[in-house]
């Protein structure tokens, strides 16, 4: 964790002495490295996915390549911290293109960060797999772009699933200032018609707010409102979630799966009893049934960082975990890392189970899951509960 | 024809009258100079003079321009400058470059001119520093021709601010205690230039202590107390006052010392005088 | 004497700086090796030009600005809105954006340029916040906070593309904005900057006009972080709300403090250094930013007036040159 | 009324954080932005120390010293060896400060987001239509004994006033014996504690992270710009004000706009009193 650039620069300095010794020696005897290429915001604002994506990515390489690599050859990670600033991922990227010659890129916490450098891998010609969530990024299908987690549209459309079968028809939103929440609360204003939902009410606040309370009051206020969903990630929805139980609002509360941890319900703490989100199987890994197809590949990556990092496992993490590992599935696929046969293997990519669920790849869906992957979680003393 | 004529000045600063009803004029090519205790209201006279201060009542007409109201660059345009008590150079500059400061009225241009610098500019750069040098010379600066201001000592400085008002081709100059803080040899070549000032038909308006060099070179003497006028003449009229010679004394014996220098010089005066 | 005439200006600021910057553009090239060098230098290019820019305002006429970032933002979305979503020409798109800049910085630059200090800092850094906030919420043509895609740079069916052509481009327009710069400060316009910066009466008591000087350099200075903005918004293909944030306005100022003030190339080295500081710190990973800040604070400790004035006092105290060792305009 | 009792809440917060502006400006005429970082680690120290174990009445002292102890630190260190660089050059080295602290929080905490339990409960109490949260009034009543704290400080003892007299007259205050670097020295320890205060406060309700200095600092700025710079009065009204106009527009304006319409009230504010509300109003003495 503390210096994989130093240590690759280590590796790499190693490797020029091997080169040396092999010119000497004889033929080279070690195969180059396959080279994944990452950039994640590990600090700034959006740290908390970046953090959990960065320490699984090292984590699974290193026990991948334990295991003897891919194809006969080690995995070599190299990865950047673009900070959630846009500017920086693109730079980072083109060093990840043009100085580490990586072979395939999976990266890009935030949807920001994911758009700045898609013109990059287009014209590059680089397989490129996001962790990012918005629709965008897939919609239009661009041919080097696919996508690990599900798009705010699905979770759009999955809380208002859930707000038909309880009868709710006019829902209060309340939005966030980030990239994350302003597509989702966009997302939600254009499907809501579809489900037969009415925005009674649409609220935001500001960066580093420190009180909803306001705009809150505003909601409770308005006639009519059955429940409020709030699309957001970080501190404010904690803080939304407080107010709501502070200023006594009965309704049902929803959160997007942009709170989808642990946390979260730390943050809120008893206040976030009753909120309902949608979110992968991951944080329900052992409430979910022993015959479900996801279980063993939930449970599994969950024991595994929780053991590894001693901290608790999140879908962000997940996300990564699925971006590798179809990235290590395609290069099989296409028996080396001619990256235009890369491409078409991920897009080739069906019925493989990752922590966020089946992914069905195809020319025209490159992200792949469908709603079955997302489940409806209630926070039920103080944990995630599966709703029936 | 008198060139500044004042009407029933005013300031106030919060209630207090720093100036008071004061009307005064100026003729031209004389050496005017405004004496009184520190507190009088000399330097606030001064600061609404060119400007800097708005005052309060009264209106102040320079030449055929009623300039009551306006900015001090606009004082400046109608040809009045002036130096300063506290010095106002621009440390950030070379001397040279301060002068040339003063030369911006006659050489100002378009911001596009500017930006490309045409030719025109250049050579009338090249003319402005020939110029701004040969003022430096003018006022005996001829040895900080290539200095940078934050490296002169404070007397040099002093003249570099009358190089820099004259570069402006004033009519009329203020000079705010050009002498205070100078050794004796160096007030007595301010007499000097002064008299060169007036030679070259500009007008001087002298605020100073130094009696010496106020009687030396004053036709003309406004005394304020109190930010009122006390006296008013012809120099010679003036230094035999009664009114004045008690107002001096007297402040400096009930103020018990606290304008040493007035009193110092007011004894000289007093002593002159009778003579 | 000729040569000597020669010697005297090719030392001079104007003369012998411009070729040296010319042939530091020109010789960079060779030392980078990939396309990924030439966006380094291309990013720098573009936040000297804004840094010359701001260092006009800031070090020259004193007046600080911490909402620049604004300005650079707006050139980036109006060259993205008008060229992307309305297919107008880019170059045209870029003209009408700096136009309505331009008038933008002059109707508020009136009342806000009066304040002074630390009062001028919060004026201009909440208009920054203010534009931010309007590009950050007006997703409908601006994108939101998720960004929007920018058409490349044309001009009558010539795209500019690649990193290579950036290079000469934006090398190119830093010259040009250096000698413009250049040839600012040494005119009576740039003279009367100087003076209120050091006294605003004294400069106003030989005419110049203090509230109009302040006021067309602020003009000129958001000018040349608008043109930036749009040509890194076409540059880059993406632009975020975040280039127009306050933290990039804090960073273009430390760039120019940084640097030096009141020093031409000062900004452009100042430019430099901290745009390619996080990408040399990347490899301390988690102490990236700890290792920034202290760089920060370690230079600015140890050199006071900026990087390139420090060392140039060092220089010519070291030389023991002649009573010139300010060096203003370097 | 709960918009009121939101922004007074809010507002307080800011008030805190302007407080600390206008001390350290007093004494050194220097905006230190490092001072949202103080708040940070604040809340943050005060996190670590309860999960070690520590009660509030232990954990809360120790991170108030502790932020006082990098207050000081960060005079000693970075300011004091600058003392003779120019305002703007000081004011970077904050930045590069804030910069530095916000950098060492991530690494020696980590990037996660922390609540602390509220002091005393979590059951909202109902005043009038409105609901206010036990740590709200925690919030307000403890800016209120430290502005009357502060008062008595500067107004009635020996220290204080020296404090006064050097941000009046830095000169005339080294002519009278005091030690100016020491009140330099004790300001930033002073503003830092004040600092950490807030971020104590406010963490059970916000909760708190290793940046959430950043946009707390931006705002008590401008609180304390609003206020009038150096007034220890105008930091409070300037913070309250703030916090109370930003409730208020996102309550019955736009919310998405209500940052925006906050700063354009100071805007309008500035360009009728070009010092703040209550600046000192000083013209140029020439």
């Amino acid at each position: 964790m503390k210096s994989t650039q130093a240590r690759n620069g280590f590796k790499r300095g190693m490797a020029a002495v091997a080169a040396t010794f092999a010119l000497v020696t004889g033929p080279a005897l070690a195969q180059e490295p396959i080279k994944i290429g990452s950039f994640l915001s590990v600090t700034g604002p959006a740290a908390f996915l970046g953090d959990p994506e960065q320490k699984t990515l090292e984590l699974y390489v290193e026990k991948i390549n334990a295991g003897g690599g891919v194809l006969g050859r080690k995995l070599q990670l190299v990865a950047y911290d673009s900070a959630g600033d846009p500017e920086k991922a693109r730079t980072f990227t083109k060093r990840l293109i043009e100085q580490d010659k990586v072979d395939v890129i999976v990266g890009g916490s935030t949807t920001g960060e994911t758009m700045a450098v898609v013109p990059l891998v287009e014209t590059a010609q680089i397989p490129f797999i996001s962790l990012a969530g918005a629709v965008v990024i897939i919609e239009p299908v661009k041919k080097w772009v696919f996508k690990m987690p599900h798009t705010d549209r699905m979770a759009c459309e999955k809380i208002f699933i859930d707000m038909q079968s309880r009868k709710f028809s006019k829902v209060a939103l309340i939005s966030g200032p980030g990239g994350f929440d302003k597509s989702m609360r966009a997302q939600c204003i254009g499907v809501a018609k579809k489900y037969g939902m009415d925005i009674v009410a649409d609220e935001t606040y500001g960066k580093g707010d420190t009180d909803m309370t306001a705009q809150l009051t505003k909601i409770k206020n308005t006639a009519g409102v059955q429940a409020v969903l709030n699309a957001g990630f970080g501190q404010g929805p904690a803080i939304v979630t407080k107010n709501y139980r502070q200023i006594g609002i009965s309704v049902p509360l929803y959160q997007s799966h942009g709170v989808a941890s642990k946390e979260f319900i730390k943050l809120a703490g008893a206040a976030a009893e009753g909120v309902r989100l949608p979110a992968a199987a991951l944080l329900v890994a052992d409430d979910l049934p022993a015959n479900d197809p996801q279980r063993s590949v939930v449970v599994n990556y969950k024991n595994e960082y929780e053991s590894h990092f001693k901290s608790e496992v999140s879908t962000f993490g997940g996300h990564a975990y699925d971006g590798l590992m179809i990235a290590v599935e395609a290069i099989k696929k296409a028996g080396g890392t001619d990256k235009a046969k890369v491409r078409d293997a991920i897009e080739g990519i069906h019925g493989f189970m990752g922590t966020a669920g089946v992914f069905n790849m195809s020319a025209t869906d490159h992200m792949g899951l469908d709603l079955t992957a997302f489940r409806m979680l209630e926070v039920k003393d103080g944990n995630w509960t599966l709703v029936k | 024809m008198s060139l500044l004529r004042v009407d029933r000045l005013g300031k106030k600063f919060g209630g207090v009258n720093a100036v008071d009803d004061l009307s005064f004029e100026i003729r031209p090519g004389a050496v005017y100079s405004i004496i009184g205790p520190n507190g009088a209201g000399k330097t606030t006279l001064l600061n609404m003079l060119t400007g800097v201060y708005q005052p309060s009542a009264g209106r102040i007409v320079f030449g055929e321009h009623d300039l009551t109201g306006c900015a001090p660059y606009e004082y400046a345009r109608h040809g009045i400058a002036r130096t300063f008590q506290n010095l106002q150079v621009f440390f950030n500059m070379s001397a040279l470059e301060n002068v040339m400061v003063g030369r911006y009225m006659q050489e100002r241009c378009g911001l596009v001119s500017a930006l490309l610098r045409s030719r025109r500019l250049a050579r009338a750069e090249h003319a402005c520093r020939e110029e701004a040098a040969e003022l430096m010379r003018y006022v005996g600066l001829q040895n900080y021709l290539y200095a940078s201001a934050d490296a002169m000592p404070y007397g040099a400085l002093k003249r570099l601010e009358i190089a820099r008002a004259l570069a402006t081709r004033p009519k009329l100059m203020l000079l705010d205690e050009p002498a205070a803080g100078l050794n004796p040899t160096e007030a007595l070549e301010l007499d000097d230039l002064i008299g060169r000032l007036t030679g070259r038909g500009v007008t001087v308006v002298l605020v100073e202590h130094n009696m010496r060099l106020v009687m030396g070179v004053s036709d003309h003497i406004l005394v304020l107390d109190y930010g009122r006028k006390l006296a008013e003449g012809p120099a010679l009229t003036v230094r035999n006052d009664p009114k004045v010679i008690e107002a001096y004394l007297g402040s400096a014996v009930s103020h018990d010392g606290t304008f040493g220098e007035t009193i110092a010089d007011a004894v000289a005066v007093a002593v002159e005088m009778h003579r | 004497m000729i040569s000597g005439t020669m010697l005297a200006r090719l030392a001079s600021p104007r003369t012998g700086g411009l070729l040296g910057l010319a042939a530091v553009i020109a010789l960079l090239p060779l030392a980078l090796t990939n396309t990924y060098f030439y966006d380094i230098a291309v990013l720098v290019g573009l936040n000297a030009i804004v840094c010359i820019g701001l260092n006009l305002l800031i070090g020259y006429a004193g007046q600080i600005s911490l909402g620049h970032a604004g300005f650079f933002g707006l050139g980036a979305y109006g060259s993205a809105i008008l060229a992307s979503r309305y297919g107008w020409p880019p170059l045209a798109a870029m003209l009408a954006t700096t136009v309505a800049v331009a008038a933008l910085a002059f109707v508020v630059g009136r009342p806000i340029l009066r304040l002074k200090g630390h009062y001028l800092a919060m004026a201009t850094l909440g208009l920054g916040i203010i534009i931010y906030m309007v590009i950050a919420t007006e997703d409908k043509y601006t994108g939101g906070p998720d960004g929007i895609a920018v058409v490349p740079f044309s001009i009558g069916g010539f795209v500019l593309q690649g990193e290579r052509v950036w290079y000469w481009v934006v090398g190119a327009l830093l010259l040009l904005a250096a000698w413009l710069a250049l040839n600012l400060i040494e005119s009576p316009a740039g003279r009367a900057l100087r003076a209120l910066h050091s006294s605003e009466v004294g400069a106003e008591v030989v005419g110049i006009n203090a509230a109009e000087h302040k006021l067309m350099v602020f003009v000129i200075s958001a000018v040349f972080a608008c043109v930036a903005g749009s040509l890194g918004a076409h540059y880059s293909g993406f632009i975020t709300p975040g280039k127009a944030a306050f933290l990039h306005s804090i960073e273009l100022v430390t760039m120019v403090v940084f640097g030096g003030m009141a020093s031409t190339f000062g900004a452009v080295v100042g430019a430099a250094v901290l745009t390619t500081l996080p990408q040399l710190l990347a490899a301390f990973e988690d102490y990236e930013m700890m290792v920034f800040g202290a760089v920060m604070m370690g230079t600015m400790i140890f050199l006071p007036r900026g990087v390139v004035p420090s060392l140039a006092r060092l220089l010519a105290t070291r030389r023991d040159a002649t009573a010139d060792g300010e060096g203003n305009g370097v | 009324m709960q918009y009121l009792l939101t922004g007074l809440t809010v507002g307080a917060i800011y008030a805190l954080v302007a407080l600390g502006f206008s001390i350290i400006f007093n004494a050194s005429h220097v905006i230190n932005f490092a001072q949202g970082e103080f708040v940070m680690i604040g809340g943050m120290a005060t996190v670590s120390f309860t999960a070690m174990g520590l009660p509030y009445l232990l954990a809360i002292p120790l991170a108030i010293v502790a932020a006082a102890l990098i207050g000081l630190a960060l005079e000693k260190f970075a300011v004091e060896p600058a003392r003779n660089a120019s305002v703007i050059t000081l004011i970077i080295i904050t930045i590069g400060a804030s910069i530095f602290l916000r950098g060492l929080a991530m690494v020696i905490w980590d990037k996660r987001f922390h609540a602390l339990k509220p002091f005393t409960g979590d059951t909202p109490i109902a005043i009038a239509g409105a609901t206010i949260l036990p740590q709200s009034l925690w919030v307000l009543g403890v800016t209120l004994v430290i502005v009357l704290t502060l008062s008595w400080f500067f107004g009635r003892t020996l220290l204080g006033k020296a404090m006064l007299a050097t941000s009046h007259n830095r000169l005339a205050a080294q002519l009278v014996g005091i030690n100016v670097r020491m009140v330099l020295f004790l300001s930033f320890g002073l503003s830092a504690a004040l600092g950490a205060v807030a971020g104590i406060l406010i963490a059970p309700i916000t909760t708190t992270s290793y940046d959430v200095g950043v946009m707390l600092g931006l705002k008590g700025f401008a609180a304390a710009i609003l206020g009038g710079l150096g007034s220890g009065v105008g930091a409070v009204v300037g913070g309250l004000a703030l916090g109370i106009v930003e409730t208020m527009s996102a309550g019955y304006l736009s919310s998405a706009y209500k940052d925006a319409i906050a700063f354009v009230i100071i805007l309008v504010v500035l360009f009728f009193m070009p010092s703040g509300l209550f600046g000192k109003r000083g013209g140029d003495r020439v």
